[in-house]
């Protein structure tokens, strides 16, 4: 079982990106269950979704108390809610920003996590890039992708294709490969291109 | 009829002769053609309400179901579902194991019968039987109090219904209390005759059929028990058009006003010749026709055989309420032009 | 259709629940008599007729007519029609222009030449009647149709009586009354003319009459002793019309002519007087609305130029002139003499101040009383004190019009028939009246009366042409419509539509054949109550436009 | 504990085909099964937490995928009901969908459809009733309406709610007779999860053309709705009462016929979960059973002898198979999202009832009220105090108590005219 928790904020298509996140898991042949936090959401007011991943049928409906991976859309939640309670010992942390995580105040974590297992990507500035709206949520899935090898980027195209008509769909593949791209960048250790074209793979 | 007086006939038929001694105002006349002749008039008529429902004597409601209903039966060809709020009408008509209508009839509840008739129109609609057409029917509480809503929502989606507001001005079925068409002063079980402002208060009033017409809706009419012609005729224009349509009939109850019950019509003339009832048409939410008063009369002339009214003239007169009722009379009269100069057979003439 | 208990009902079911039961007063329909038909002295079954007549059935409206009154075309002209004076529908707008519409029928049957059949029965019976006035001829009329074999005698040239000689050619012309009198002889009454009678019992005995019907007028004309050097100068009224009547020429009666007095007759010679070239001037004792003529004549009178002189009374004649003592009218109605004196110029006084009834006939008749002016006395039967001799007409007490005489005839033959067959004649029972106050009067259309054409003014000055015209066929209709038909259903359904227990039935045809008029009324409704159903709220009733529904206490 | 994360990686290339099960929102999944039975009438009011379902069959009506179905947009659930109530006399099908107050909000017309037979199926997006105003799951609202007559039946698994909506049609109109399926909000109706809808022709199999008992129709008139007075009353209700009985014979034959059709075990009166040789028994309905199943897994590992009895049929109450498939246990608990303040949990109340002629306790465990978070945790919690006989007879899950026992202390304190 794997399990993932997404904050943000209404609108950022938090709970879109945990239903995209179970679709893509059930076209990989898992089972997975993605439900939101029940809230009566407005535009602005922090959000969660909450998504299991497992190889068995999923009977639980508990909320997600103890996550595999905490997904960050907005950064300005870092310190108002305890976002990673929880979090299991080998999980993993993606947060959008285009800082990096120690300028954003996340050090204590960092440290009890594997390396590589906390990472930034400026998955807004992508969006904007990309889909022509500051929507972070696709892009977040495509780096969280690259960073956790959960899911593949073919199969989470495929959900977006379900998901989302042809030319909505087809800006944001872009966007998440973009974010892939730019994750697979880190874990090389290259330096993170600027912008542009050359983040397509 | 012999040779020569078919000739006559003939004769008349061609030239100008169109007066008849009761003209278009009694139920029948035997110098009319059949198909002139009101719905009542007819052995054939489908009797919607038959006999020995347990209405109470002088029933204005009873009366004015089954003309209307008769109406809209022979509108469409005897093809016509209707729906029934709870209130007096239903009581009377379907208490086990006897029933008194004769077309296929459902009530379900007090407040939905427009949203029941909405389903029926809906179902009917979606099964390929669009030819059979639907009614609603309600009292004044089932239609501008506790029925409001559905009434509403009815209209503003214009679902194919007739809906006759069957108006006795109280909840008679319960005993006789106030509704939201009891008219000031009335008294009633709720609104006793006692205090410095006895009977109903002197509220804004709640005027359903300018409200059906707020909506928009294809077709909305007052009509009486009192000028049959005039109702039946208004039925069959409703039935002419799809979509939402609303009737308005006063139906007088003499156990709740107070009257004898030979009355009946009688007093539901007096509203309408008072000008407190005005008669009139609208499409589409704009009035496009009124009665005019044939004989004018005071509200006094009207309010003073009921007994509801009956504390405004004793022990002593109430002159201030009176001007105030006459004055609601007046504005109706004004405002439907219900005073002109074309009254009496020239404009039944038209209709007929 | 598999129906869920008690919640799914089959339909109509409730026919079951028989509501009578709650009743405590029950709708009747009755037959009531309408003003018209009770105020006419003919007892013509006016709202009958009219009834047929809306519906176009104009023959059939005309043989309702003739059952009573054989002068329908006469009597649509010259009938003074209390009925329309007693017309509920006067109360709502006009009455009912009932002497137009009958005029229009009777013209109508002379036009397209009906007659009467007669009833093939015959009694065996022989009636004289003396006097072939609208009342002999009446009598006539009714006793031949009742079987029996009737000869008149009349004094006089021509049939008619007052008809012919009362009353002018511009009010009557002599072409409807001689079709009409044809019509009567060709039923097969003998008239023997120009045959003055004056010993009835002889006459009887003599051709073997089993009774007789005496109606022979009031034609002595009643007088005044005015002083003039003149008295031939000084006429009576009924003698001028008669002369008109019957003169080879108009005679000169005089340059100006006055009149003296204010009835019908008065009006009727002074009118004539005009239409003879001459000025005509009434005077009259008192005002003009105290004259005992109709308005209309008044106002006929005043537009062909006739003039007036109210409150005045005539004391003598110079010859050039006649003097009248101006009158002022007391508290009670009555003139007083002011002792003021005027002169009008004038070279004719005509008196037109009634009619006595010439008695030298009846003096020899054993039993038969009669008054100091002529008048003689009959029993309710109209049968004098001499066993098998009636008597009618002007010479009985009685208001003196053409269709009180043609009643008394109807009354007459059907008493001689009773008597002839020694059976006691029983009238119908005459149902309530038919007021205004039990009709509901909203049912009925809003419609004016319809105006009858006039001759226009320069030829009412100078012929005789008949002033007012007929109804053509459209009018006639509509006119007859305008009948309220109060006191007996017309079959407007009311009842039957108002009912909020559907507790009406309608009648199938042969049903409503068993229709009566027992009761003097034309028909009975052809509806029943179902009293299974009635409950008795009474609306049917309340909502009846003619009033010819009653509720009657049930007997519990 | 949690198990270490084993994901095997994917088998190959993604199919670009779409797969019979599919991972969709359970509100998209009962639309679509709504769908598949042809309903020819539809009427809705928006209410969360069942917005998403109505949303999705007016999306399917307006785009033709949902042909011959007349979907009407009504001013409240009390028309809603009252439309569906028109259409279904009319014979049409008929189906609508509420939640929490809207259900009490038409509950005149629940009463009124089920007193005239009408075989309307209507979906409850189980939700908390207010006051407070609270728009998270839980069962108050079938609560409120347990006894108006309709068949309850309350789906575990979206999957279930698709089955459970096809039986219901079948139900429904065999017997005359509407039935709710009750769904838990947001928890079910929000979930995003792996479910298979049958094809079209296979429901066309399973669903015949709807045949009403009754129809309102010219050519045959009836009296619909009539007044029954004392005289009939009783027999009208025991008649009501004979039908509910009938269904609960029903239910379990469709069950089985319904798995013999399309290979699923789902709907039924009850399932039971490894009560095999169980001391302690849990008895819940809906969506809860899913954590449940996963605690009790957890203590048989542990060598807690507890099983779980997934309760499916609520009305018409299944006296007889809840007294059999809790036989063996000596003790009972139910789980249950409903309270009936100063009377405690209707559904223990029932299952006492069943468990009348035995010795065997019953324990009512009142959890996730207006959508408290019921964790695993704290039932296995509450599981082990009953096996060591500690529960006591009604406890209130994860209550907080320090709020509560304040707010007592405030309200004593509190005397009036001070």
């Amino acid at each position: 079982m794997f399990q993932v928790r997404i904050h943000g904020r209404g609108g950022q298509g938090v709970v879109t990106a945990a239903e995209l996140l179970s679709m893509t898991a059930f076209t990989e042949g898992l089972h997975a269950q993605a439900f939101p936090s029940f809230g009566s959401e407005r535009m602005g007011a922090p959000v969660a979704a909450f998504c299991r991943i497992s190889n068995t049928p999923i009977r639980t409906r508990e909320p997600i108390a103890d996550p595999d991976g905490v997904i960050v859309q907005d950064p300005t939640l870092i310190h108002l809610f305890d976002l990673f309670g929880g979090l299991s010992k080998e999980g993993f942390v993606l947060v959008n920003s285009s800082r990096t995580p120690e300028s954003l105040g996340l050090s204590a974590i960092l440290e009890k996590l594997p390396t590589g297992h906390v990472r930034t990507i400026p998955a807004t500035e992508i969006a904007r890039e990309k889909i022509g709206r500051p929507i972070p949520n696709i892009a977040m899935l495509g780096g969280f992708a690259a960073m956790t090898g959960i899911i593949t980027l073919k199969a989470l195209a495929w959900a977006i294709h379900t998901k989302f008509p042809k030319a909505l769909a087809e800006k944001n593949i872009e966007a998440a490969q973009a974010a892939f791209a730019a994750v697979q960048h880190a874990i090389a250790g290259e330096p993170i291109a600027a912008r542009g074209e050359e983040l397509m793979v | 009829m012999n040779v020569e007086a078919k000739e006559t006939m003939n004769v008349e038929a061609g030239q100008k002769i169109k007066f008849y001694q009761t003209g278009t105002l009694t139920v029948g006349n035997r110098l009319l053609d059949e198909d002139l002749r009101t719905v009542q008039a007819s052995e054939e008529r489908s009797n919607a309400i038959t006999s020995g429902h347990r209405a109470c004597q002088g029933c204005g409601e009873a009366l004015g179901a089954r003309y209307a209903l008769d109406a809209a039966m022979r509108a469409a060809n005897g093809k016509i579902i209707a729906v029934n709020a709870t209130g007096c009408l239903e009581v009377f008509s379907t208490p086990y194991p006897e029933t008194s209508w004769t077309l296929p009839w459902l009530h379900s509840l007090f407040g939905n019968a427009a949203s029941v008739a909405s389903g029926v129109a809906a179902a009917l609609r979606r099964l390929g039987k669009a030819d059979i057409r639907v009614v609603a029917q309600g009292g004044d509480g089932g239609t501008t109090d506790i029925g409001f809503a559905c009434l509403s929502g009815m209209f503003e989606r214009n679902d194919d219904v007739l809906y006759l507001c069957y108006d006795n001005q109280g909840y008679m079925n319960t005993g006789v209390q106030r509704s939201s068409a009891t008219p000031p002063t009335a008294r009633t079980a709720t609104t006793p005759a006692v205090g410095t402002a006895p009977g109903n208060i002197f509220g804004t009033g709640k005027d359903v059929p300018r409200i059906a017409m707020a909506h928009g809706i294809p077709y909305v009419a007052t009509a009486s028990v009192a000028d049959l012609h005039d109702l039946e005729r208004k039925v069959t224009n409703a039935m002419q058009v799809r979509g939402a349509r609303y009737i308005h009939i006063l139906v007088p109850c003499p156990l709740g006003w107070g009257t004898v019950t030979n009355a009946t019509i009688r007093v539901a003339r007096l509203a309408t010749e008072s000008g407190l009832f005005p008669l009139f048409e609208a499409e589409h939410g704009e009035i496009v026709a009124s009665s005019p008063i044939r004989r004018a009369v005071p509200v006094e002339d009207y309010l003073k055989i009921q007994s509801r009214f009956a504390h405004l003239f004793r022990p002593t007169r109430d002159d201030a309420h009176l001007a105030a009722l006459q004055a609601i009379a007046d504005k109706n009269i004004q405002r439907y032009n219900l005073l002109r100069n074309d009254h009496g057979n020239d404009a039944r003439k038209e209709a007929a | 259709m598999n129906k869920p208990f008690a919640t799914t009902l089959d339909v109509g079911s409730s026919l079951a629940n028989h509501t009578g039961s709650w009743r405590t007063e029950r709708p009747v329909y009755v037959d009531r008599m309408p003003p018209c038909n009770q105020a006419c002295p003919a007892g013509e079954n006016t709202q009958d007729w009219l009834y047929h007549a809306e519906e176009g059935n104009y023959r059939t409206a005309w043989e309702s007519i003739v059952r009573d009154n054989p002068f329908p075309a006469i009597m649509g002209r010259a009938c003074y029609h209390p009925c329309e004076t007693s017309c509920n529908r006067g109360s709502l707008d006009a009455a009912v222009n009932i002497h137009a519409v009958e005029r229009f029928l009777g013209d109508r049957a002379i036009a397209l030449g009906w007659n009467i059949a007669s009833s093939e029965e015959r009694s065996g019976k022989k009636v004289l009647v003396v006097g072939a006035g609208p009342s002999g001829l009446s009598a006539a009329y009714h006793l031949t149709l009742l079987g029996h074999e009737v000869t008149v005698v009349e004094a006089g040239a021509a049939p008619g009586g007052m008809m012919r000689f009362g009353i002018p050619a511009y009010r009557l012309p002599r072409t409807i009354i001689d079709a009409e009198i044809a019509r009567i002889v060709a039923l097969g009454v003998t008239i023997r003319l120009n045959e003055p009678v004056e010993d009835i019992p002889a006459l009887l005995e003599r051709e073997g009459f089993d009774a007789a019907f005496v109606a022979i007028g009031a034609h002595l004309a009643k007088r005044v002793d005015i002083p003039a050097p003149d008295a031939g100068k000084i006429l009576d009224a009924i003698g001028v019309l008669r002369e008109l009547e019957t003169g080879e020429s108009m005679p000169r009666i005089g340059r100006r002519v006055i009149v003296y007095g204010g009835g019908n007759t008065a009006l009727d010679v002074a009118r004539s007087v005009r239409r003879l070239g001459e000025e005509a001037i009434v005077v009259y004792r008192r005002t003009r609305d105290k004259m005992p003529a109709h308005e209309f004549e008044v106002s006929e009178a005043l537009e062909e130029g006739v003039q007036f002189h109210w409150l005045r009374t005539v004391t003598h004649m110079t010859g050039e002139s006649i003097t009248v003592e101006k009158m002022t009218l007391g508290p009670d109605g009555f003139p007083r003499g002011t002792g003021e004196y005027e002169t009008i110029e004038g070279d004719a006084l005509i008196l037109a101040l009634g009619q006595n009834v010439d008695t030298h006939v009846l003096d020899s008749i054993p039993g038969v009383e009669h008054s100091a002016d002529g008048v003689v006395k009959v029993g309710p039967n109209m049968m004098t004190g001499h066993k098998g001799i009636f008597a009618g007409g002007d010479m009985v007490p009685s208001e003196r019009t053409l269709t009180v005489a043609i009643g008394h005839g109807k009354k007459a033959a059907r008493n001689i028939d009773a008597y002839l067959r020694g059976i006691p004649y029983v009238p119908k029972v005459k149902p309530a009246l038919a007021s205004f106050e039990r009709l509901n009067t909203w049912y009925y259309s809003d419609a004016g009366k319809t105006v009858q054409p006039v001759l226009e003014d320069v030829r009412r000055r100078s012929t005789f042409e008949e002033v007012v015209g007929g109804l053509d066929e459209t009018n006639a209709l509509f006119e007859a419509r305008r009948c309220l038909s109060c006191g007996n259903c017309f079959e407007c359904d009311n009842c039957f539509g108002v009912c909020p227990d559907n507790a009406v039935i309608k009648l199938p045809d042969s049903a409503a054949i068993e229709r009566s008029d027992s009761a003097g009324s034309p028909h009975s409704a052809p509806f029943a109550i179902d009293y299974d159903y009635c409950k008795g709220c009474g609306v049917c009733a309340a909502e009846c436009p003619c009033g010819a529904i009653e509720m009657v206490p049930e007997e519990i | 504990m949690k198990t270490p994360i084993q994901l095997t990686p994917p088998k190959g290339p993604v199919e670009l085909t779409l797969p019979k099960a599919r991972q969709i929102e359970g509100s998209r999944a009962i639309a679509e099964a709504v769908g598949l039975c042809r309903p020819q009438v539809i009427c809705a009011y928006p209410i969360t937490p069942q917005t998403h379902i109505v949303e999705e069959l007016s999306a399917m009506v307006k785009t033709g995928e949902l042909m011959d179905c007349e979907f009407i947009n009504v001013e409240s659930e009390f028309a809603a009901l009252s439309v569906a109530i028109g259409a279904s006399a009319a014979g049409a099908r008929a189906y609508t969908a509420t939640s929490s107050q809207g259900l009490l909000y038409m509950a005149e017309a629940v009463y009124n459809a089920s007193g005239m037979q009408l075989p309307i199926v209507m979906t409850l997006g189980n939700r908390a009733i207010g006051a407070p105003i609270n728009i998270w799951n839980d069962h108050s609202d079938a609560m409120a309406l347990r006894d108006a007559g309709w068949v309850l039946l309350f789906a575990e698994t979206n999957q279930e709610a698709i089955d459970l909506h096809l039986q219901a049609f079948r139900l429904a109109e065999e017997l005359s007779t509407p039935v709710m399926v009750c769904v838990d909000g947001f928890i079910l109706t929000h979930a995003y999860e792996e479910v298979e809808l049958p094809t079209p022709e296979a429901v066309d199999r399973w669903l015949p053309k709807f045949q009403p008992r009754q129809v309102l129709d010219p050519a045959e008139p009836i009296t619909m709705g009539a007044l029954v007075g004392p005289e009939s009353f009783s027999e009208v209700r025991y008649l009501a009462h004979r039908k509910q009985l009938r269904a609960l014979e029903r239910i379990p034959e469709l069950s089985a016929e319904f798995n013999a059709t399309f290979g699923r075990n789902s709907g039924g009166i009850l399932r039971t979960y490894k009560t095999e040789g169980a001391e302690t028994i849990v008895l819940a309905m809906g969506s809860i059973n899913g954590t449940i199943e996963d605690a009790i897994d957890e203590l048989r590992r542990n060598g807690h002898a507890i099983g779980a009895v997934i309760l499916t049929t609520f009305r018409p109450f299944p006296y007889a198979s809840v007294a059999a498939a809790l036989k063996n246990a000596s003790q009972a608990i139910v789980v249950e999202k409903s309270l009936t303040a100063g009377m405690g949990g209707p559904l223990a109340a029932d299952v006492t009832l069943a468990l009348a002629n035995t010795s065997t306790p019953v324990y009512s465990v009142i959890a996730g009220l207006g959508g408290r978070p019921i964790p695993q945790a704290s039932l296995e919690s509450i599981f082990e105090r009953a096996r060591d006989r500690e529960l006591p007879e009604t406890t209130f899950l994860d209550l907080h108590w320090d709020a509560v026992n304040q707010a007592i202390t405030k309200e004593l304190s509190w005397t009036p005219h001070t």
